[in-house]
């Protein structure tokens, strides 16, 4: 009881004597939880994007000819034995220009002059989500062009292109902002370690010399070290979550950009995180009174 | 429940020495234990052959043997260097010895575990040359420490350091910074620290040094009355003749790491001590 | 003579007695530099490639049929009058035909079908630079389907929004990283100076006590701040250097990439960051001794 | 040119300290400079109705007025808390008082310069009585300091710090560090850096409260030849009454912040130095 009693008084003692370290600690450990979840969910978003990107990918091959009912399970399987794909769709001439209008909606006027002949038949080819890598994707669409009467194929490859030097950019963007941050939050990590060290040293030392316990030491940073793990944490997932809160509003796109919404974490994670950062906030402050305590 | 006892009796003792302080003038030496016979009792304090050397080659302690009884007070002496504070710290397990067998209270210093260390300091009582108060603490926060890490009563705690702080002519400076009180005081403070946890073992290194012959007063009517109602052995490192000049109590010297009765002593003195 | 000398020995032994920190010092130095050059670096090529992108802006105006050439002034004032344009191009259906076959290059037969009147005649748009604002070009274009015989404007707004879309995403990653870097970094700075001032504090209050003047106490540590600021700053960009040199050999693309193509900071940007990184680690060595000077 | 004559002689008589220091047995009090007449001499350092108040009620100094005027050997003594450091740190500047003037060398610090402070501290040596040594230097690194921040050619530094090492008997501790020493070599190391650049006041504070008899005998020793061959007011602050109890210097007494003359001085003597 007596025991249990010293130790909290002795931890709020500690926090009252050193609050200006306190909060700075604080910070550093919000401020590292906010940042290492706000790189987490940059990475988990981009990957769900490329993800669905994968769903998008479709190849078009244009042909100079209708192909007849009866040879289509033969082009499918010719298809297929070249590489994975979900699903193939025939569209004739008819069909083509139904969907184009379709599309053009109150502009379909447009193609009145032409005859509903004009564009060509085609096959869509959608690939397997596993076909997502742009060599692959160009090799596929070289093979299709083989095709008999097939005379053209339209890969989405410049789109695609682009796209995907975007994200490589955004990655490399992402993944140096990240390095970088990590680095700093060495820094300030092995910083606020050491300053924490020196304004504790001399009471420490005092307290061994006086025949201080590892517990009566120890207990006390332990709280203090789980508190701030708990506290910090909490507040830089807040301030992680508001963020995102302003970012989703921004960006709450037309229906097209859904391949971009971006989702917060679910609670598991965000429980990993408190979890995480409270122990290693506890072993840091234990690490920190390494050399006063004789092993 | 035996605690609680404990703390009654010490409130009781510490009550009564503010009053004790007039008992006891200072020329008054009935208090001087006389050591049991070595052949036959435990020292408190034993050193075997202990030698020290700080690296590279200073030698602080050379094959030093002492016994020091419980209920003892010991002076001891030597120049300056001589290595008086080095002997202290071997005994509180601050510095290990290079050679030699330290035992305190029949344990062996160099087998004993940290939290062995822990428990022998709480028993023990050191003032340290150099203080070692906190300077950014108030002088009640300085010497309630060393009772706070033996989970002793907040009312036991208060009641002693202003017992304490009295009886060394200090209270008016309770909730003074230790770093803003003059040395004197805070050798003061730094002696109340050490005997505040009622120590079995006081250790005092150089304890008048910025002291005036008043509060020198103070300061030995204090050890005397450890002493003599707690049975405290108390070793004085110090150079202040006037404390040991004429006293009966036992007086060492060191000299340049080595050992021996102080030259004004009677030589039947001396083998009555030495092992 | 033998003050220089004082003042030189001084700032030896500081070096030599304090290098641990001195070296944690050079490398948040360093690490300040790297960081605030990599978004600035960043945040200069983005505005460049926006400003390309506004190059590229053309709007399409469909027509049912051709304009003859007597009244072209007439729809080109009509336009200008509108909005400021660059350049106004006529297409007729001949002139489409022969673009669209050009741009096919060797898989032109897929036209041999059509006859070369199947596309329809166009006017192409370029609209200033300034007109960079999505609303602003979907206002301009709806303006243009109320010229006579327009039957649709084409204003590239899906590819435009795409890539608007990701610019803005980038862009705020990129904020809030560097926001996130700046507190970071305003952490480690004010840690960085709290260790220094811990460090010296004995020295410097026993070298009052003794008698030193400002200028014995000051000169070696504004030497030693300069020394700090020149090695940290070039460290920090030549680490930057590196791995702009690293991204630019990655994502040296083919030619239609050039829109991305990024580019290292002109010599005197370069000279301005060394200048600036050395001006205030000086006036950081000074502030972090001010409270050991009296005033 | 003048800079290199003065470091010459500076040269010439350290190297005969050596020499010297047999040559004044400690009981040799040929010394003594007789104050000069109070009316036609400024005094170096002047105290004029001083009161030093430290936040919020703690009275180290009250009303203190005091001459000291140059070759004078000035003990203050007082109980411990009586305002001796204070008095000292007024006079170099470290504490401002309350109310009234302080003169040095016929300035008046009131009014003095940030840099005026530091080349005044260049010519005073003061030993602290908490020493103020750097514990991570080296004890010549330590004395060497007070004589760089002058600019001193690192020649004579080295020769001087020789010299007061072997004065103050730590030529073999040179090149320890100051934290490795016992607590008397410090306070000696913390001596030998206060008279390092020759100043022409030197405060010690409490300058013997770790020393031995010896020791104290070498620290006397290295006053009375500073006083003698350089002029060199010295001002000691101490409890230590084998210094002054018999010496023909002046010894003013602290008492709670007040001054006196020491009650064991005639009274004749009393109204040669009250101002
Ligand atoms: N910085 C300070 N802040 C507040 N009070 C102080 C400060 N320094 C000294 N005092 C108080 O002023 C009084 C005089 O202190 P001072 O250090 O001058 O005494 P002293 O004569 O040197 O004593 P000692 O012999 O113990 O060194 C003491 O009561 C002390 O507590
Ligand atoms: N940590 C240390 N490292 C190296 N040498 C040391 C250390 N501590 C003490 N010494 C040296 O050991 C010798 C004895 O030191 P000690 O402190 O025991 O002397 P002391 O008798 O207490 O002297 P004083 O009366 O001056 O306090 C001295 O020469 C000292 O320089
Ligand atoms: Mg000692
Ligand atoms: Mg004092």
């Amino acid at each position: 009881m007596r025991f249990l009693a010293y130790i909290l008084r002795q931890t709020g003692k500690n926090l009252r004597q050193t609050w200006g370290t306190q909060i700075m600690t604080l910070l550093t450990v919000t401020l590292s939880v906010l940042i290492f979840a706000f790189f987490f969910l940059i990475y988990t978003n981009m990957i769900r994007a490329s993800e669905r990107l994968g769903n998008d990918v479709r190849l078009i091959v244009y042909l100079d000819q209708e192909v007849p009912e009866q040879m289509r399970p033969e082009f499918e399987k010719k298809i297929r034995d070249f590489a994975p794909v979900e699903k193939i769709v025939f569209v004739s001439r008819t069909e083509a220009f139904a969907k184009l209008s379709a599309q053009l909606g109150k502009e379909k006027d447009v193609l009145n002059d032409l005859g509903p002949d004009f564009l060509p038949p085609s096959i869509e080819v959608y690939p397997l989500k596993t076909l997502n890598d742009l060599t692959k994707i160009s090799q596929f669409s070289d093979f299709l062009l083989t095709l008999p009467h097939a005379a053209k194929v339209q890969s989405g490859s410049d789109w695609l292109r682009r796209f995907g030097y975007f994200t490589n950019l955004l990655r490399v963007v992402v993944l140096l902002s990240a390095g970088l941050l990590i680095i700093s939050m060495t820094f300030i990590i092995s910083y606020t370690l050491r300053l924490t060290v020196l304004s504790r040293q001399g009471e420490l030392e005092v307290l061994r010399l006086l025949g201080a316990t590892s517990a009566y030491i120890r207990l006390p940073l332990l709280l203090e070290g789980m508190l701030q793990g708990l506290l910090g944490s909490s507040l830089g997932l807040a301030a992680l979550y508001s963020l995102y809160q302003w970012i989703a509003n921004r960006f709450s796109g037309p229906g097209f950009l859904k391949l971009f919404d971006i989702t917060f974490f679910p609670p598991e994670i965000t429980a990993g995180i408190l979890l995480t950062s409270i122990v290693l906030c506890t072993a840091g402050s234990l690490f920190s009174i390494r050399r006063f305590i004789r092993i | 429940m035996l605690y609680f006892i404990n703390n009654y009796c010490n409130i009781m003792y510490y009550s009564s020495l503010a009053a004790i302080r007039r008992a006891f003038p200072p020329s008054d030496k009935k208090g001087f234990h006389m050591p049991r016979d070595a052949s036959t009792e435990k020292p408190l304090v034993e050193l075997v052959n202990v030698t020290k050397i700080y690296p590279p080659d200073v030698v602080a302690a050379e094959d030093v043997s002492l016994r020091i009884y419980k209920g003892e007070i010991l002076f001891l002496t030597g120049t300056s260097g001589a290595g008086k504070t080095t002997l202290i710290k071997l005994i509180c397990c601050l510095e290990t010895p290079t050679r030699g067998l330290i035992e305190v209270a029949g344990r062996n210093l160099s087998r004993i575990s940290s939290a062995g260390v822990q428990r022998m300091r709480q028993k023990i009582g050191v003032a340290y040359q150099d203080f070692r108060l906190l300077d950014k603490q108030t002088v009640l926060q300085n010497i309630a420490m060393a009772m706070e890490v033996t989970y002793a009563s907040p009312k036991l705690i208060r009641f002693r350091v202003e017992e304490l702080l009295e009886l060394l002519n200090l209270s008016d400076k309770r909730d003074k910074l230790a770093g803003e009180l003059s040395r004197g005081e805070q050798q003061r403070v730094a002696l109340a620290r050490a005997a505040a946890n009622g120590p079995s073992l006081l250790l005092a290194d150089e304890p008048t040094g910025n002291l005036d012959p008043v509060a020198t007063e103070l300061v030995i009517n204090l050890f005397r009355y450890l002493n003599e109602r707690n049975g405290t052995t108390i070793v004085v490192a110090t150079h202040d003749e006037s404390i040991y000049a004429d006293t009966e109590y036992r007086v060492m010297s060191l000299s340049k790491g080595q050992l021996s009765a102080h030259p004004s002593r009677a030589p039947h003195q001396i083998e009555l001590f030495e092992a």
